[in-house]
């Protein structure tokens, strides 16, 4: 069942069908390019999960804050981040986000509050609930989030800084996106309970549990959450329920074992179909306006994609750049 | 002989020790599926994302009379364990006395190559060299992996295996009989008269491979492996110096405070060895920067044959006539 | 209010005022010592506390483990540990338990179960936490304790052990020794919600809170959780609402921030003149009993003193010994 | 000149650099009084018991504008958070490519002396050296240390400021006005000629006594005190030991990839320096072991000045003549 959509104009719910998909089509072309040698090193595709980072991120302003997890391109995509800079990154090239420093784990964009891809695991939880602390400190109303995996929430640093979020009232959104997978180990055989969202209460603070793949329950539930967090409420633990589509990481002729079962049932539940029906079925959207959409996208994408191939690589020299600032 | 990768052999040695000793274990984020399928999940445990955790188990575990080993696969990832480390596992059995002993193998992958940026491509080792109460090795042959580990599984103290990632499909003979190879011993892995080069895992490759052009211009290079880092088998290093006169270092990991200036201390500090040295010592590591993603730029980074060849040269100019005499 | 003494025998019940008459003295003379200047370094006094130690561990095994804080003389001695060693560790003589390596911050006796006091915060918990799971794979109802303070509480270790414990139903107690403060901080300021004990249920483990000096509270509490341990219901976290009657450090001038009317209002509430006055009321103990237990009591402390002094200082060539097993 | 305590001095400087910034601001476990009297809850916040979460939390906070300073207190407490200074505040401006800065101090005490054992008296200052992306220093007097640290406050990058616990109650001059020391320019804290003593901390006061003790002899002893580790002054170390032909490097910390390894490099790597080093260069270290409690144990581990003098003694006789000739 679906959550009916919020008080949203229909331009807003069609602007959250076209980030998702952009992530989707970025996505699918990431993975082409890195199995045909053009993106290095590693590649962690968020397809499945996009209704999780565009839900969240439609409830936040620009001055607000995010940060990622080594899943990172939905999250960027989300908070508005340049398709050229991303993609020219990925290509290793001059004129990325990180000038082909960071690569697919590391890009950030601070201009628009996006403070990074890590690829540590909980690594990014204490960074962004630093820039909660400084949210607070300005005293803007702005609230920053983290996101990060059910592996994550494991972690030591889930524990310690939502202790301090909680007893400090920092504006803070957690949003655990549970794909029910770290790497290869199920998420059942490494947690005592199904539902992250049940430790909340042991910091006195909102642990709310939603369909990851029905953006307007993510949505509301986001909404809620910034609310309160700007109005000195504290902060909250979304838990959104969801699934990778795809193995852990790109890779050829790497083995996925999870059921390919469940698997195919996860499909079926994809999160962009889902809202893509939502909106015909309200006609909100046509098939003119659905094959305009893609056509957009994908054209954007191009751009992208021309973008970073016409742009020049790094010099070795600049390798010796930026260990420190000026 | 039959020829293992690296890795294979790595597995192979644990494999065996685990079949003669029933306590050992294995924990890991992952669960490797060879070991995973002999053993079982009791023995080998597929943990939640908590190194530090996993490591002081180990601690623990070992305390009552296991043999644990802890897989902490990439070596970044064990910095979230490393109060577990330097605060326990390498001090405890000192500050208690010696009343118990801790059995506990850990093992990483360090080193880069694979665009993997700055947080996956680490060469930390040097870190834990400086902490006192740890054991340590990279092996750079498949060989040497597998007989370094089973020295290691069979140690009662806290033993690091540092296992280098641009090896790991690297093919090598290993014998099928039981062997385990000491600590402190390291390999000449290239006899020479001319210079030594000291060099680690993926480098002790590129040294050999500048030993052999070199060797067609009639210079004769020296290639030595110390194997493990904790205990470092200076002896061999010095005696090699002593007879060469000349010292090139050669280490995937940045020169600072790091195995290239313990290697380059241990031969200048010694009187013997200072008296032979005919030049300047030679570090040949990587930029002393995190390590970037983009191809170019990290294969810049990183020392090569190339650079190894530069720096032997180097060596072999010496010092200039007029400083030698101002000696 | 004290809880009813349960089904132990008046001996066993002498026995439990015995340990804490024996900790809050070897604690006193320790005092004494160090500033004298025959101990060195650091010492942490439990006084006050002292029915948090003897109470769990009267419900232990010789053969169940403990691991304990930098606070750690009432955990050796409520497991077990000798004196006579114990004083000589803290003079620093060839005689203590770490020849003279450790020192009040590091005493152990794995002999009797007893895992060492550790100068980290939070530093004991992962490594016990690995005893529970060796004395889950020997199978032979063994559990493990861990000691800490609400200040460990909010470290990482804390939260990734107890998961790990619930997951794989670890033999494990958990025993958070909440005395308010973590140095000079007190706990409302760093913990969101006043029990700890409520983090519990993130984990889908029994969470209890009992009165930390009722030294039956403590015993019932952790002799049912040790019940449910040894038979594979896994863990509990027991937390014990105490007081340290001295500061922080034994220090000269050193002052404690705390309020002292609180100070005296806990010194009301002793534990130790509790069981005392509950042993008297229901005729087990008498004037002549007490008098002969603080008589033993501190026979054993001088002989332990005599002890100490009469054994040799290390010689400096052993600081490079036990660096390595052989 | 006012004199204050070393101590006293820091303080002094964060409280000055708060007053000129509202952007600082100070985290750790306990508030400092002074600093928390006068600058109030806000500015100088008493956090849990995570210094994991602070480090990372500074981290976060700068790159939103802020200047955080985490006092870790003890270093042996930052081992818990060493994923987020080894891959986190480390990596993160140069990965990131420079889009923003950084700027964070991290305060550390370090060294023995106090009869703490292992987990506290720790000074594992070369392990950080060793990781690409960080400054750090390590002063040996109030001057310094006020100096030190406002350079650190005013950087924009992770610095990380190692404080000597044997020198917290010392005194020396500290003028009043505003003044900065910049990193990477060494002290020389007395001129000699004969030999050259590279030492930190409380070594540096160490090696001046054994310097006092030797004039008597006659013996000129040049005492350099590096100041900050990174960047590390190799021109004025380098200088020196041209001018003397002597090296001893006196450190608090075991030798094993340490500072004292990476002074032994920088020296000996140099064309010039190594054309006119005389002696073998002499490490006076800590044991490498872990820090015992017992003081009789404790005091054996640490260098001192006596072990500098005969650290220097064994400089002043060099290589003896054979060997000189077989060179
Ligand atoms: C500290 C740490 N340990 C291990 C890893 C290796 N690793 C990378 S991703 C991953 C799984 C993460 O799972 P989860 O947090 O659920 O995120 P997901 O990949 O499912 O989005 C692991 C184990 C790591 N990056 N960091
Ligand atoms: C990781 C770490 N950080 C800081 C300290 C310094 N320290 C020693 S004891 C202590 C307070 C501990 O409080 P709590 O856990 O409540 O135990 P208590 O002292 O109250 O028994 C602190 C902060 C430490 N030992 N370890
Ligand atoms: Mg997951
Ligand atoms: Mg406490």
């Amino acid at each position: 069942m679906q959550s009916l959509s919020p008080n949203l104009p229909p331009d807003t719910q069609r602007e959250m069908l076209r980030r998702m998909l952009t992530i989707r089509r970025f996505e699918e072309r990431a993975s082409a390019d890195y199995l045909a040698g053009k993106i290095y090193g590693v590649v962690h595709c968020y397809i499945g999960e996009e209704a999780v980072a565009v839900g969240v991120c439609s409830a936040l302003d620009r001055g607000d804050r995010i940060i990622s997890t080594h899943r990172g391109h939905g999250h960027c995509i989300a908070k508005g981040a340049d398709l050229n800079r991303m993609m020219a990154e990925l290509y290793g090239r001059q004129t990325g986000y990180c000038k082909g420093k960071g690569g697919s784990m590391h890009i950030a964009d601070f201009g628009i509050g996006m403070l990074g891809a890590n690829g540590i695991v909980a690594g990014g939880i204490a960074i962004v609930t630093g820039a909660g602390l400084a949210a607070q400190m300005e005293g803007k109303g702005c609230v920053a989030v983290s996101f990060f995996g059910d592996g994550a929430s494991n972690a030591g640093p889930f524990h310690e800084c939502l202790n301090i979020a909680a007893t400090w009232k920092l504006p803070m959104l957690y949003i655990c996106e549970n794909n029910m997978y770290a790497a290869n180990t199920a998420a059942a055989a490494t947690h005592a309970l199904s539902d992250v969202a049940a430790r909340a209460a042991g910091y006195g603070i909102p642990g709310v549990v939603v369909d990851g793949n029905d953006i307007f329950a993510v949505y509301q539930a986001a909404n809620r959450a910034a609310d309160r967090a700007r109005s000195g409420g504290g902060p909250t633990l979304i838990e959104c329920k969801t699934y990778r589509q795809r193995a852990h990481t790109e890779r050829r002729g790497q083995p996925d074992p999870r059921d390919p079962a469940e698997i195919e049932a996860w499909k079926g539940k994809d999160p962009i179909a889902r809202l893509e029906r939502q909106l015909r079925e309200q006609g909100h959207l046509d098939n003119t306006g659905m094959e305009a959409m893609e056509r957009e996208v994908m054209a954007a994408l191009e751009a992208a994609v021309a973008f970073a191939e016409a742009s020049p690589f790094p010099t070795p020299e600049q390798a010796a750049e930026d260990a420190f600032a000026a | 002989m039959r020829e293992l990768t690296y890795n294979e052999a790595a597995v192979e040695a644990v494999a065996e020790e685990m079949r003669r000793d029933p306590k050992i274990f294995y924990m890991s984020t992952d669960a490797l599926p060879p070991l995973l399928k002999e053993f079982g999940p009791e023995r080998i445990r597929a943990t939640p994302i908590t190194e530090a955790a996993l490591t002081g188990m180990a601690i623990g575990a070992a305390g009552c009379g296991f043999r644990p080993i802890v897989d902490w696969r990439q070596v970044t990832f064990c910095f979230v364990a490393m109060d577990q480390i330097v605060n326990q596992a390498a001090k405890i059995h000192y500050m208690f006395g010696g009343q118990v002993t801790f059995p506990i193998l850990y093992r990483a992958a360090v080193g880069g190559g694979g665009q993997v940026a700055a947080q996956h491509s680490q060469s930390p080792y040097s870190m834990f060299m400086n902490v006192a109460g740890l054991k340590m090795f990279l092996p750079s042959t498949p060989y040497d992996i597998k007989g370094l580990l089973k020295t290691a599984i069979r140690d009662n103290n806290p033993v690091i295996s540092f296992e280098s990632s641009r090896l790991m499909t690297r093919k090598g003979p290993v014998p099928e009989e039981d062997y385990a190879i000491p600590f402190g011993k390291a390999d000449i892995k290239r006899e020479g008269s001319d210079v030594t080069v000291v060099a680690l895992a993926w480098l002790v490759h590129e040294a050999l491979a500048a030993a052999e052009e070199l060797a067609t211009e009639g210079i004769s290079v020296e290639v030595i492996d110390p194997r493990s880092l904790v205990p470092l088998d200076a002896e061999t290093i010095r005696n090699s110096v002593q007879k060469t006169g000349r010292l090139v270092i050669a280490d995937e990991a940045g020169p600072t405070a790091g195995f290239s200036a313990e290697v380059a201390a241990v031969a200048t500090e010694d009187g013997a060895t200072f008296a032979r040295l005919q030049a300047p010592v030679k570090r040949v590591c990587a930029l002393q920067v995190p390590i970037p993603y983009s191809p170019i730029l990290e294969s810049h980074v990183f020392p090569d044959r190339k650079r190894i060849l530069a720096g032997i040269r180097e060596a072999l100019e010496g010092c200039s006539p007029r400083q030698q005499t101002a000696r």
